[in-house]
């Protein structure tokens, strides 16, 4: 049965990937779908995003929505109150977020494990408070009304548009992702994330590398966050700084694989429709909240290391080498 | 020749699914006895000594402490059957005193001043314990950590103890103390079941000397004779003997 | 695309039922409210069912959970204008999940006729096909008291007011439209207050306002707050001569939360139980058919939306999604007036609606409206008992 | 200046309340290293069980407390013993968040299912009066949250410090097979210790009810002022984070009379980062604190 | 030039003078050992060395260069290595990615490079067929037995090429044979021009191989010199050898 080598499967997978995604629009019959195809993928690219912190270090942040609506914001504000063109908007607003990320970043990582989910939480409590007290810049909680980039275009078109951007995001998050895992920089984050003393007494500067993955990852929301801004263009800071769309990016990760670069990705293709459907299926009641709240229970309870861990190599234990050992026997045993 | 105290029998052992790391282990230990193992690194040595004292169920084979068969049985159980184990590295309690982590040794004793008794001996033995009682065991130096583990285990007064490399970490003199010690339970009639790396001088002091390699006893036989053999000295003792 | 604009989607297609698509937030911190309209709705729809229907065609509704989220608002309504193809649509609640939706259902050209939107953005957006099927908008829900006390003769006419809203475009608004009127009257603002929906303990807020002795305090709140409030002015003794708050009092579990403080409490109210508008009688006896409560002014918002929408399909005579259709029943919202349960309403270019909120006081320990003159069940009370 | 005199001492008060709220957090996390983010939604499933409670059975809510209390912890040793016994050891901290944030959406479903959407209260005559020295109210409910919240800490405080169960819970979480060498039950003791932890929660929940409006989704707002107290406090202490709420509650009092709500709410913020600038193992922390 | 050199370090650790004005220098080129009791300060010095503990008082200097309250990272860069005590590793990685941590100094380009296209992965299998353990390049870390681990970490140090090595207790907790193979490896890294610092309670070890011994006692230097001068110096003898 394995026509296919290993190597040829590895090159295979991601190219057929590629290929549906970039032909789904196409195959969809409708315009509901192409929007909600658009949605997962934007949770696909910050689950990814979320993932160059969490599946590297091991610092799990609960509060990457902080991100996401600082760069929504900066987008928004940029293009509202200064006019400047869209697409310089999101740039300058992911950069200016992640400058603020690194900022954020020497003082979070000061603390390891739980306390930095704490921090990572309060984050987002706290920027929702800044920006809904903020009233005379940001409009509070009113909200920010962003204009489309695309005026021109009807609903769907622009749900077509916004699909491939997000698309192009998911991509040079999922490349960031690729390369810094098989680089000396993602040898020293997986470092970081076993034993940090260990790593910093090996010569892995700890402090520069985790906060250069905080800012990384806090770019790429950030990016998620401005195109989300301009793709839907209404901000509510409640709704974009809350706890549940960063602990999505934590679910879908952690669902999928955080160790496997393709994880964060199955994870959103799962969550995302599931989340729909529940919500379909027992919207009348809260009851769908249960049910979101007992897969997460037991994804944890029961996969861990993700859905993907399951099909790659399993643990092989320690290896004993037999025939070297019955040699090294045999001289005492007579 | 005395009773026999514990012993395991073809005993089969493994961590997870991975493949078992005892395959078919037997050994014996008597009252009064010095039972050493040696063995390489990772033959399964500290494995044995926690299917004995029931940290680790064994998937097939059977414990048996003074010929009652103890298999499966939970720590706290045997402890109860007079079986204590100290085990490999380091164990202590870190943010505890070192007082709490010795009152702990004694923690199904309820005779309040036989604890009290045994608390002055540790003492005297270790002064470290003394010195640093009020102070957090886990800002100890590595070896004086070592000392408040062994003081720990002391508390109880055991019938079969199971030591794990007691001596790792400690200075010559203290490795004398708690070979001293050792050798003090075996006059009283405690059987002793000792992991050992500092071998030669483990086996000068044991009864008995079991070679441990992967999952199995190889040979058993009077300790000094082990020490004495230059191919098993080659294997596993280290080059040259002590000089 | 199915749903490409323009593609098959003819007018001729009356058949079936009338499908109309509704996201409301029934889960997550609106719910309560979110319940209440899709009540009203469901009355609305049985009651019209029970004639016959709609241009003869049953109705039926479609709901979806929004879960009090502005994104996945946007979805159901994508989903549903597109996917279900629905035939209308009606509104959710909320003003911040509002505008969010409308943005989707004016992109697709379907009229909005919503039950929950007040606060003064909403109308700012420049939406052609939304329209407020509520008295007024959340500036003028205390029109009527503003002119109250400051017709007042001067030595009755209090001096000074406290106001402490929460941060929430609805409940802001309504606060705001009072302290405009009456700063302007020459009633001096001596503490105005925001505080985050995250706010747990109000004493301090209410410390505030002790410091102040101020003649009157206005909330404008929610449920939560409105309590919390109520019983700190209470605890730290602050006895103003007339206190008003948004949306509090107006549901039933108000008097029983505040314990006997609610006495004298007022607050502006788009509808009464006791009016004789047209089909109100008919909705409280419905309700309390199918629901087994008494129905509430969310229920009644709800209602009133359907009355809206009925009254132009008949008028327009058709009932699908097809842009003609939505134009005319667009235009004749614009231009028509509606009875309604909540009385006659007519809208600006805007959408927003053109008549003003009641006020409503508990007197003896029941709601009695006590402005404006012509619907009053009983005469306000001012100054207030003390609490 | 009567105003800020009236600010910190209704700061006080919250600030005890806080301590009580945050105390359960501080014990798992400090002596079983669990991040429960669902410690509030508990503490609301108290406060509807109280509810529950007064309004069939007439009762004042703190009767209530001699079922509610031994309920909690038996439900605590259950989740313990179910749930968070059967994560793997190398990572606790961060799978209990995730494991506990599922629980927290689990019980607000269910409370939205059974109890719907709207709020609830339990309003006591004795809860709305207050009592006034020296021109400064202090309101009964508030006082009697506060008496409660130091109670149920001193009780704490002694079974953890004092009691040999307290020992044995330590001993558990800081070495397992050791603690099992020395004839700890481990498993019993950890159930137990997160039994106590729920077990605040009723009372906590019991006073919260007594105090302020609730719907299913109140807990929400409380995770991060909470979490906040804990960090300042040194996490895991349980002291700590009672000294912090208490701090964090003044100044959240004075600064909500001083300037407005929003940076009253903010404090814990800006609090909670610069402990961790100044004393990342929190301003009452240990000296080990920070190794987790 | 000297290697290494201290200048009256001192440490304290609330009431605990761990380290106490220490002023000593190593021989470039040899393999110096360091020795005392348990907790005379030997980790403590090394962490101070190392960067992980700031020092009260003092200097340390490298090669001339002052080094004092350098971050660890960057007194690894500067060629200084060690391992720890209780020996670690990262327990999840296989046991090449554990090689491929080590970084001596990078540039941003080489940080982002591919590293198995680097010729990384090659030079990790050339240290890891030194320690013998190569068989084990795709194994978790985790599952190697605590001898392995230890072999590892010194692997794991030396990929970044370290000139001083500081080795805490290299032997304790492994078996006598690979003991020999150890000092047989750090004599032969010694060959090539390594500078070694040892801490050990193993005296045959130490004896044997060391060039020059320091010996502390209660945080301070008592002896130095040549094995054979240390070992029948009476302080030492009193101090740390116990007769
Ligand atoms: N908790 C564990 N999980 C999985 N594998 C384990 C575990 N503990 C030990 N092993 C494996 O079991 C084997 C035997 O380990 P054990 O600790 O019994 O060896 P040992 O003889 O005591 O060695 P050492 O002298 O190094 O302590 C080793 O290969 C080790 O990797
Ligand atoms: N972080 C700390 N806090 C308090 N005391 C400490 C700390 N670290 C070390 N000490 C104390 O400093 C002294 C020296 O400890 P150190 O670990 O350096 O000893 P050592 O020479 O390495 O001993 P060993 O041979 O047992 O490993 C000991 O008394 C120890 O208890
Ligand atoms: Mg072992
Ligand atoms: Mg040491």
């Amino acid at each position: 049965m394995r026509t296919v080598s290993r190597r040829g499967l590895s090159l295979l997978v991601p190219l057929m990937i590629t290929v549906l995604a970039i032909a789904y629009p196409w195959l969809v019959p409708n315009y509901y779908l192409v929007y909600a195809g658009a949605l997962t993928v934007m949770y696909a690219a910050m689950a990814t995003s979320w993932n160059l912190l969490g599946g590297f270090t091991g610092y799990v942040s609960l509060g990457h929505s902080a991100f996401f609506g600082l760069g929504a914001y900066g987008t928004g504000l940029l293009v509202v109150r200064l006019d400047v063109p869209w697409l310089v908007a999101l740039p300058v607003s992911a950069l200016l977020v992640t400058v603020f990320a690194v900022g954020v970043g020497i003082a979070a990582v000061r603390v390891r494990g739980a306390s930095f989910v704490i921090v990572s939480i309060a984050l987002v409590s706290m920027m929702n408070l800044v920006v809904q007290g903020w009233r005379s810049l940001t409009g509070g909680s009113t909200g920010l009304q962003v204009p489309s980039p695309f005026p021109d275009l009807h609903r769907g078109q622009t749900h077509l548009v916004f699909f491939y951007l997000f698309l192009a995001l998911l991509g040079v998050a999922l490349l960031a992702w690729w390369q810094i895992s098989r680089s000396r920089f993602g040898a020293g984050l997986r470092a970081i994330r076993e034993d940090e003393d260990k790593a910093e007494s090996l010569g892995v500067p700890t402090g520069a590398y985790k906060v250069a993955a905080f800012a990384l990852s806090a770019l790429f929301v950030a990016l998620a966050g401005g195109l989300y801004a301009l793709w839907f263009g209404s901000l509510d800071p409640i709704f974009v700084f809350s706890i549940l769309i960063g602990s999505y990016m934590v679910l879908m990760s952690l669902l999928g694989g955080v160790r496997h670069l393709l994880g964060p990705l199955l994870g959103a293709l799962i969550v995302a429709p599931a989340g729909e459907y529940f919500l379909i299926a027992l919207g009348e009641t809260q009851i769908h909240l249960t049910a979101t709240g007992l897969v997460l229970v037991l994804v944890v309870l029961f996969m861990p290391e993700g859905i993907l861990a399951r099909f790659t190599r399993r643990r092989a234990g320690p290896s004993i080498p037999d025939e070297s050992a019955d040699q090294r026997l045999q001289g005492v045993s007579s | 020749m005395s009773e026999t105290v514990l012993s395991l029998e073809d005993v089969v052992a493994g961590y997870g699914r991975a493949a078992p790391v005892l395959r078919g282990l037997n050994v014996t230990v008597r009252a009064g006895e010095v039972v050493c193992l040696v063995g390489p690194n990772g033959a399964g040595k500290s494995t044995a000594l926690k299917v004995a004292s029931g940290l680790l169920a064994p998937r097939s084979g059977r414990v048996l402490l003074a010929g009652k068969d103890v298999t499966g049985l939970s720590p706290q159980r045997l402890l109860g059957l007079g079986l204590a184990h100290v085990l490999q590295g380091h164990s202590v309690f870190r943010e505890m005193t070192v007082a709490e982590n010795v009152r702990l040794g004694g923690f199904t004793v309820r005779d309040q001043a036989r604890l009290k008794e045994r608390i002055e001996v540790v003492k005297d033995l270790f002064p470290v314990v003394r010195e640093r009682w009020g102070g957090m065991a886990g800002l100890l130096s590595g070896g004086q950590q070592k000392q408040v583990e062994f003081a720990r285990a002391l508390m109880l007064e055991p019938s079969v103890v199971l030591l794990d490399e007691p001596s790792m970490g400690l200075d010559p003199r203290n490795t004398q103390v708690v070979f001293d010690q050792i050798d003090l339970m075996r006059r009283t009639g405690v059987a002793v079941l000792l992991v050992e790396q500092n071998a030669r001088r483990a086996l000068e002091m044991a009864d008995l000397g079991c070679v441990l390699d992967l999952g199995r006893v190889h040979i058993t036989g009077p300790a000094r004779d082990l020490a004495a053999d230059p191919r098993l000295g080659r294997l596993y003792l280290g080059g040259a003997p002590a000089g | 695309k199915t749903d490409e604009p323009g593609a098959a989607q003819s007018p001729g297609q009356q058949k079936g039922s009338v499908r109309i698509g509704v996201s409301l937030p029934l889960t997550g911190d609106f719910s309560e409210p979110g319940k209440g309209i899709q009540e009203g709705y469901q009355v609305w729809a049985d009651r019209v069912n029970a004639k016959g229907g709609l241009l003869g065609r049953k109705v039926e509704l479609i709901f979806r959970d929004d879960a009090s989220d502005p994104n996945r608002v946007s979805s159901d309504y994508e989903s549903l204008i597109t996917q279900d193809k629905v035939d209308l649509v009606f509104g959710p609640f909320s003003s911040r999940l509002v505008i969010p939706a409308a943005k989707v259902a004016e992109s697709y050209g379907m009229l909005f006729v919503e039950p929950a939107g007040a606060a003064a953005e909403v109308f700012e957006q420049g939406f052609k096909r939304l329209f407020y099927a509520a008295p007024a908008i959340a500036s003028d829900h205390y029109d009527y008291l503003a002119d109250y006390l400051t017709e007042l003769p001067a030595d009755q006419r209090p001096k000074t007011a406290a106001y402490a809203s929460l941060d929430d475009p609805f409940a802001q608004g309504t606060a705001y439209g009072l302290r405009d009127k009456l700063a302007a009257a020459g009633i001096k603002t001596v503490v105005d207050e925001v505080y985050p929906p995250e706010t747990t303990d109000f004493a301090p807020i209410a410390a505030k306002i002790a410091a102040a002795k101020p003649d009157l305090v206005v909330g404008g709140t929610q449920f939560e707050d409105s309590v919390g409030l109520v019983r700190a002015l209470q605890e730290l003794k602050v006895q103003p001569k007339l206190a008003a708050f948004s949306t509090g009092p107006t549901l039933a579990e108000f008097p029983a939360a505040v314990k006997g403080a609610a006495e004298h409490v007022i607050s502006p109210v788009g509808w009464s139980a006791t009016a004789t508008f047209t089909g109100n009688q008919e909705l409280v006896k419905r309700y309390k058919e199918m629901f087994g409560g008494d129905a509430n002014e969310d229920a009644a918002n709800g209602y009133t939306v359907g009355q809206i929408v009925e009254a132009a399909v008949n008028a327009a005579k058709c009932a699908d999604p097809s842009k003609e259709c939505q134009d005319k029943l667009t235009a004749h919202i614009g231009q028509a007036t509606f009875d309604t349960v909540v009385g006659p309403l007519s809208f600006d270019d805007k959408g927003r609606p053109e008549q003003a909120h009641m006020i409503q006081q508990y007197v003896n320990g029941k709601v009695e409206i006590v402005l404006p003159e012509q619907a009053k069940t009983a005469g306000i009370v001012y100054p207030k008992k003390p609490w | 200046m009567s105003l800020l005199a009236q600010g910190l001492a209704l700061g006080v008060l919250t600030g005890g309340l806080y301590a009580l709220l945050a105390s359960g957090l501080s014990l798992y996390f400090g002596v079983m290293r669990v991040v429960m983010v669902a410690h509030p939604a508990f503490l609301f499933l108290g406060a509807y069980l109280t509810y529950t409670a007064h309004t069939a059975f007439g009762v004042d809510p703190f009767l209530a407390l001699p079922v509610t209390v031994p309920l909690f912890f038996a439900l605590g040793v259950a989740v313990q013993r179910l749930l968070i016994a059967r994560l793997a050891p190398e990572n606790v901290a961060m799978m209990s968040v995730l494991l506990t944030f599922g629980l927290a959406l689990t019980i607000e479903g269910l409370l939205g299912t059974f109890y719907t959407g709207s709020y609830k209260s339990v309003s006591m005559d004795y809860a709305t009066r207050s009592l006034t020295v020296a021109g400064v109210h202090l309101p009964y409910d508030k006082i009697i949250a506060f008496g409660v919240a130091g109670l149920t800490l001193a009780v704490l405080f002694a079974v953890l410090v004092r009691s040999r169960f307290g020992q044995a819970l330590r001993a558990t979480i800081q070495h397992r097979e050791a603690a099992r060498l020395v004839g700890i039950q481990t498993e019993r003791v950890a159930g137990y210790g997160f039994g106590v932890g729920l077990a605040t929660a009723a009372v906590g929940g019991t006073v919260l009810a007594l105090i302020t409006p609730f719907f299913p989704a109140s807990h929400w707002v409380w995770i991060g002022k909470l979490m906040a107290v804990i960090v300042v406090g040194g996490l895991g202490s349980v002291t700590g984070a009672a000294l912090a709420a208490v701090l964090l509650g003044v100044v959240e009092g004075v600064v909500l009379v001083t300037v407005d709500a929003t940076w009253a709410t903010m404090m814990f913020y800006v609090f909670l980062f610069l402990a961790l600038l100044v004393r990342p193992q929190g301003f009452f922390g240990g000296r080990l604190a920070h190794r987790f | 030039m000297s290697s290494l050199r201290t200048e009256g370090l001192t440490k304290s650790f609330g009431g605990v003078l761990a380290v106490n004005g220490v002023t000593v220098e190593l021989r470039d080129g040899a393999i110096n050992g360091l020795i005392g009791p348990n907790g005379s300060g030997k980790t403590t010095f090394f962490n101070i060395v190392t960067g992980l503990i700031r020092p009260d008082s003092g200097r340390v200097l490298y090669r001339d260069r002052e080094i004092t309250r350098h971050s660890p990272h960057r007194i690894a860069h500067a060629g200084i290595g060690r391992t720890f005590q209780l020996c670690r590793v990262f327990p999840r990685l296989t046991v090449l990615e554990n090689m491929l941590v080590a970084v001596r100094r990078t540039r941003l380009r080489e940080l982002m490079a591919g590293l198995r296209d680097a010729g990384e992965t090659e030079r990790a299998r050339h240290w890891l067929r030194r320690m013998g353990i190569e068989h084990l390049e795709e194994a978790e870390a985790r599952d190697l037995s605590y001898g392995q681990q230890k072999l590892l970490e010194l692997a794991a140090v030396l990929m970044a090429e370290p000139d001083l090595v500081l080795l805490d207790e290299p032997a304790g907790g492994v078996n006598p044979a690979l003991i020999d193979r150890i000092t047989g490896l750090v004599r032969d890294l010694n060959a090539e021009g390594r500078t070694f610092l040892v801490v050990e309670h193993n005296m045959d070890m130490v004896m044997g191989m060391c060039d020059h011994v320091i010996v502390f006692d209660r945080g301070a230097p008592i002896a130095e010199g040549p094995p054979a001068e240390v070992r029948e110096d009476p302080r030492v003898l009193e101090a740390y050898l116990g007769v």
